[in-house]
């Protein structure tokens, strides 16, 4: 049992920060730390940067240009790229999609996408969840009929992050409406979204962001030829990409950075004369999120060489989810009680692209409150926290 | 004991809840976030005596009691009004009890707005620690400082400051209060929407003619009465907003239908909207504890506004997270109702104090009391 | 909207307070400020100092020489009874039979029973529950089969409070046990408990103490006229039992007594060189319980009106059930924590009467740890809090 | 990175638990209860090499490393077994820090059993408030003072005691280390059962002979670091006796049939079993934070201490009453096996600091590492 990393693992968190200091621009890591909105190019910019180093899609094999790097070095990597307030990689296309294509996609599709995705000639979205589904993703309800060499597609997906700038969307769809089971006559289906009969509309959420959108499809034609794997067996597809990449699931390094934030905005604010860092009940609270925080990196790190041990996760992700949860949840609310009364003026415009406005108190103001608003959501998405107690106890009681 | 409303109040309370049923929609919530008031909105609540019930006989209202404030503003929560009606209470009751009866009476007829700026960068929740500057030339007053998140400043026609006169920052003599015009030279406004709705504004003040009004020493003890009955007035309306949390989240659970059957079906949603419910009647009790206690003596009076403060500062977490997450992504959108009481509910946690900062003052009073 | 007692009710409690100065004998309260468990005379003490002053059955009509008090009255005795850490009333005849026999027993057994329980000339203990049923309550399996002018009774009944002490037991059997339903079928029987065939078993709790037992009827033959109403129509009157006096349920005048022990228990501890009080988190946990105690008072306080104003109580009994033992429990968590080290010795000899052992650290540790340990029963018994929890969201979803 | 255990500890581990469970029982609770330890028992820890394992080669033992203390008392704690293995670990290494290696190797032959006599009335968690007053006259030492809460201090055939030999109650400097036979003149002891198992007394010494030990200047160091080390011993006990109460639990939600259905099927009951597995699992790494860090320089290992100690803390109040609760009526009787468990664990947080005493040190040593 040795919690210390080894030194070829020493080696590679230095190589990681050594290109942190010289290939991060200040710019996006600023964007990031302030939570200011970031741009398609911010997002582009920085996978340019990964591709570069070839870590855009570490968990990628060499052989389709990926770096094949081990779940530790992943784990390094996450870790040290968030606590450094880059910009997260967008996952849809590297480690939703790919995965999926790779496993089960034809070597046409493979040949086709894999490379567009990695070059960022796509921009991928998810078409899950639709309206009323909540956690059960399984009740699918848009459909698609085949039509000769086409699939015609009616229906409506939802909480689609950045589809509006998207190319390309992969969807769930129902294309057997006869089948036993909800799990059963689900097909995936990879649709342009410039096809005509798309319609993209933001949701404004309670923070005032619009990162997510509906889809709304009206007799869209896509080609036999999107379909992924066998029709009707969309449902298998679906749940390996949900189960597949898991190791970040705890959120650590987003943590980390979230405290390391927190600290800085606690001892620069005041209260009753002294830096609120040291008002003991406050201190408290930091205090016990950190402590939570140290046991849960470990945690994560016990998942971590499982994985690299070739062991399958058991319910320790779904717990890691959780704490994860909570734990950012946490500091999140942390930060929006520090700034205080800060935490009131409601100025989106701050939080937008090359915003130029006149800032309302500290710069760090301006992200907390919608933060923590935003945030709630870390417990609902990706299977809600009342889902994965569900399954903890199912394979604890075995019932 | 008696926990019976009065004919009075009830009848307020039902007409407020009747007007603002059929009057009050998201256009006068947008319209609050850009002006900082509906001015339809505004002549309602006057009309209805609204304003008027927070005032005593003597003030030129009919109310002005601590019950008379829950009761207000119970309703005002119940359906998220964002009008400033605490910066009436607030600001109205300490010009009131300086003897600016013209002001008072206009605001009770609904022809005026208010604020106190108060809140300073860096000195949070503290009412004490004052560093805007009061200078005296000739008998003309003249204000310089930076005022943080004036709540209904942009609305306001008439501003009440804190300034010092005397002393140091930190003083708790030495604080002087003062009116300044909206118009008055040397004043600066950076305006914005506030999250729990209506408008605010950094202001500053340079050279800024103003009015001294109050007692000659320390303003500290008016400051602390009004900000006491504001913390009612937030109370209550928490309450209000709570309630309408819960019967929304109830609604919702009844009706959302998940793997085949209504979502409120699962027992440990049920267990979660049980405790719930439990802590808005806890906070409902804290509420009337400090209605009952507002106008006591300080000592007393600060105990019991503590006590609510920090108690539905803890309860208005609970309830704004636990009913997002019992609603789920729906919870999380703008266009659902939701929204708006989520974030004007969280926003109390940030006004007058959150709950640390009067867990330790009730810690400190408790300690007075029982030394005395 | 007053909170304030009437002039009224101010005499009322000023009475209450010079009886419990007059004639609470030091003794006694200092044993139950101590923690120390109550002989049988000592229960019978207090009863006789409160029969004397009228006050021993305060809900009884005053028909059957109760006090008749209001509900506020009632409220304001409770409290102050309790606060001046007076032992509690022995419930069993007088808060639960007492009301049962009064509304469904025939006029033999009212003349017969409630004064011989008004005078402690008997002394009686519940059977209620049984092995395995938990909360279900209705899982009756002691049966009663009527063979001529007897029933011959046959089962156990368990957590039987102060059942050492018994002279009577009331009982739910079952007499028809081809019931449709397990609420159906079930008697209300009264069982001399010096009957043949009747075995009492001590049981001991986590915290050492011996005050539940285990009751075993083999063959005991009991009268028919000691049937209670109609035969088979036991769960009726149960459930008025139940459900009949909850005023106290909030335990606010136990709260009281408990909050005000640990205020004197913390000012007296020393931590880090000042009393425990004046330790910031200590501090915080007393507070938060005490804010949240002064507002369950009030909740308390409203139900106590509602049913003056002869409303019928409704989820709020089981809100004040939950949040009163909620508070009750932390209290005994603060205490047990309180009394730091001191918390690890378990001598319960300290704790029985007439003790005369040589202390172990400060007199009010012996009890602090075995309370902790034994009021987790108090979320447990008496419909447990999951119960509770279940009765509000039925009435709130009306599902 | 490596989470494995080593073969010599997963060996060690096995046949430690193969051993308590086919010789570990009520009688052997019962006899530690009464005498403090169970010879028969006491004597197959010896011969398993667990007493070994707490020391290093160089001590006469074969381990001594944080993760060796994990190992052995996460198997004890499984079983609830009540000697006095932390007392070795911690009288133990004490004297084997201060070179008394004839005492060691007794006790790992498990020919000894000692104790630790540190705490005094009113001194609470703290390690350096010692008021206990070490007297010398020619050479030989004297001991006059009240320890209290000595922890199988009636087994002991030796006790180490604090004692003051210079400067004030609360100094850091000035505090000896003595050992006093059970049997000296001038000792007296008040001896209970318990609440975790095991004896305990009040300790009073009357100028008691005494033979001093370890460093001339202050003996803190020494006392820190191996109470840093027993609090490693106590929170993998604790970690191995969570883990034995969730089994438990799980094996009653599994077979106990309630409303005519298993309680674990009911949902409430599910999502608190899962938040309580979790909180065994953040235990569980606390654990292994503190054994990789547990000789590791003093802020860095105190920093890991606290947190594992603080952290566990809260998991076990989770555990003791959520674990009863699941159980109901049948969990708070003695004659049930998991009352023992609830009792022991439950009294890890008043050994070597509570939650809070471990948090504020946690904040103290902090701002320590921030400021360094």
């Amino acid at each position: 049992m040795d919690l210390s990393y080894t030194p070829e693992e020493r080696a590679f968190r230095d190589e990681v920060r050594a290109f942190l200091r010289d290939r991060l621009p200040k710019r996006l890591s600023d964007k990031v730390r302030l939570g200011r909105h970031l741009s398609k190019d911010d997002y582009l910019e920085w996978h340019a940067r990964l591709r570069e180093k070839g870590w855009l899609a570490p968990n990628w094999p060499k052989a389709h240009g990926g770096a094949e790097l081990s779940a530790v070095q992943r784990h390094i990597l996450d870790e040290e790229v968030t606590a450094a307030h880059a910009p997260r990689v967008v996952p849809f296309g590297l480690n939703m999609l790919g995965p999926v294509l790779m496993k089960f996609g034809s070597s046409e599709q493979q040949a086709h996408y894999l490379p567009r995705i990695l070059n960022d000639d796509d921009w991928w979205c998810q078409g899950y969840s639709e309206p009323g589904a909540g956690s059960d993703l399984a009740s699918v309800r848009t459909t698609a009929v085949r039509e000769g060499d086409e699939y015609v597609v009616n229906g409506q997906k939802t909480w689609t992050t950045l589809g509006q700038h998207a190319d390309w969307i992969f969807c769930l769809v129902r294309t057997d409406p006869q089948a036993e089971k909800p799990q059963q006559g689900i097909s995936f289906l990879l649709i342009d979204m410039n096809t005509p009969g798309i319609e993209v509309r933001p949701i404004v959420l309670i923070d005032g962001s619009t990162e997510v959108n509906e889809v709304f499809f009206s007799d869209v034609r896509v080609p036999v030829e999107n379909l992924v794997g066998e029709e009707n067996k969309g449902w298998t597809y679906a749940k390996y990409l949900l189960t597949h990449e898991r190791t970040g699931i705890a959120g650590v390094g987003f943590a980390s950075a979230g405290l390391a934030n927190l600290k800085r905005i606690a001892a620069t604010e005041m209260s009753g004369g002294r830096p609120l860092s040291e008002n003991p009940f406050f201190a408290a609270r930091m205090a016990q999120v950190e402590i939570d925080l140290m046991a849960m990196a470990t945690t994560n790190l016990r998942v971590v060489a499982q994985a690299e041990a070739g062991q399958a996760p058991g319910p320790e992700s779904s717990m890691l989810k959780i704490k994860g949860t909570q734990i950012r949840q946490e500091i999140n609310f942390l930060t929006r009680r520090a700034v205080g009364p800060y935490a009131m003026p409601f100025a989106s415009e701050l939080l937008e692209e090359g915003t130029n406005h006149e800032p309302i108190g500290p710069e760090y103001a301006a992200a907390a409150a919608p933060q923590y608003l935003n945030n709630r959501k870390l417990s609902i998405y990706g299977g809600s926290n009342e889902i994965q107690r569900g399954i903890i106890t199912k394979t604890l009681l075995n019932l | 004991m008696d926990f019976t409303m009065s004919d009075e109040r009830r009848m307020l309370a039902d007409s407020l809840r009747r007007t603002i049923e059929r009057q009050y929609g998201p256009e006068a919530r947008a319209k609050a976030d850009d002006t900082g008031s509906d001015p339809a909105v505004w002549a309602a609540l006057a009309e209805l005596g609204v304003l008027g019930a927070l005032f005593t006989e003597e003030q030129g209202g009919f109310g002005g009691a601590g019950p008379d404030i829950a009761t207000v503003f119970e309703e005002l929560g119940r359906a998220a009004v964002a009008e400033p009606v605490t910066e009436a209470l607030l600001a109205g009751g300490i010009l009131a009890d300086c003897g600016k009866s013209d002001a008072v009476e206009q605001l009770i007829a609904g022809d005026m707005h208010l604020c106190l700026a108060q809140t300073e960068p860096g000195n949070r929740y503290d009412l004490t620690t004052v560093s805007t500057q009061a200078t005296e030339s000739g008998g003309a007053w003249a204000l310089t400082g930076h005022k943080s998140v004036v709540v209904n400043a942009p609305a306001a026609n008439l501003i009440v400051v804190t300034a010092r006169v005397a002393g140091d920052v930190g003083d708790r003599d030495g604080i002087g209060l003062f009116t300044v015009a909206a118009n008055a030279k040397g004043l600066a406004m950076r305006p914005y929407p506030m999250i729990g709705g209506g408008r605010g504004a950094e202001v500053t003040l340079d050279a800024t003619p103003a009015e001294r009004i109050g007692p000659d020493d320390t303003a500290a003890p008016i400051l602390e009465r009004h900000v006491a009955r504001a913390i009612l007035a937030q109370c209550a309306e928490a309450v209000g907003m709570m309630d309408a949390i819960r019967d929304m989240t109830l609604d919702y659970l009844r009706t959302r239908k998940q793997f085949g059957r209504p979502i409120g079906s699962f027992q440990a949603l049920q267990h979660r909207m049980a405790d719930m419910a439990i802590e808005i009647e806890q906070a409902r009790s804290a509420v009337l504890n400090l209605a009952g206690h507002v106008d006591e003596e300080p000592a007393l009076r600060d105990r019991h506004a503590s006590a609510a403060k920090q108690l539905i500062g803890r309860a208005a977490r609970l309830v704004v997270e636990d009913s997002v997450q019992l609603h789920g992504g729906i919870g999380m959108t703008a266009e659902y109702g939701l929204g708006h009481l989520v974030r004007r509910l969280m926003a109390v946690d940030h006004r007058f104090g959150d709950t640390d900062h009067h867990l330790e003052r009730f810690i400190a009073l408790r300690i007075g009391a029982e030394a005395g």
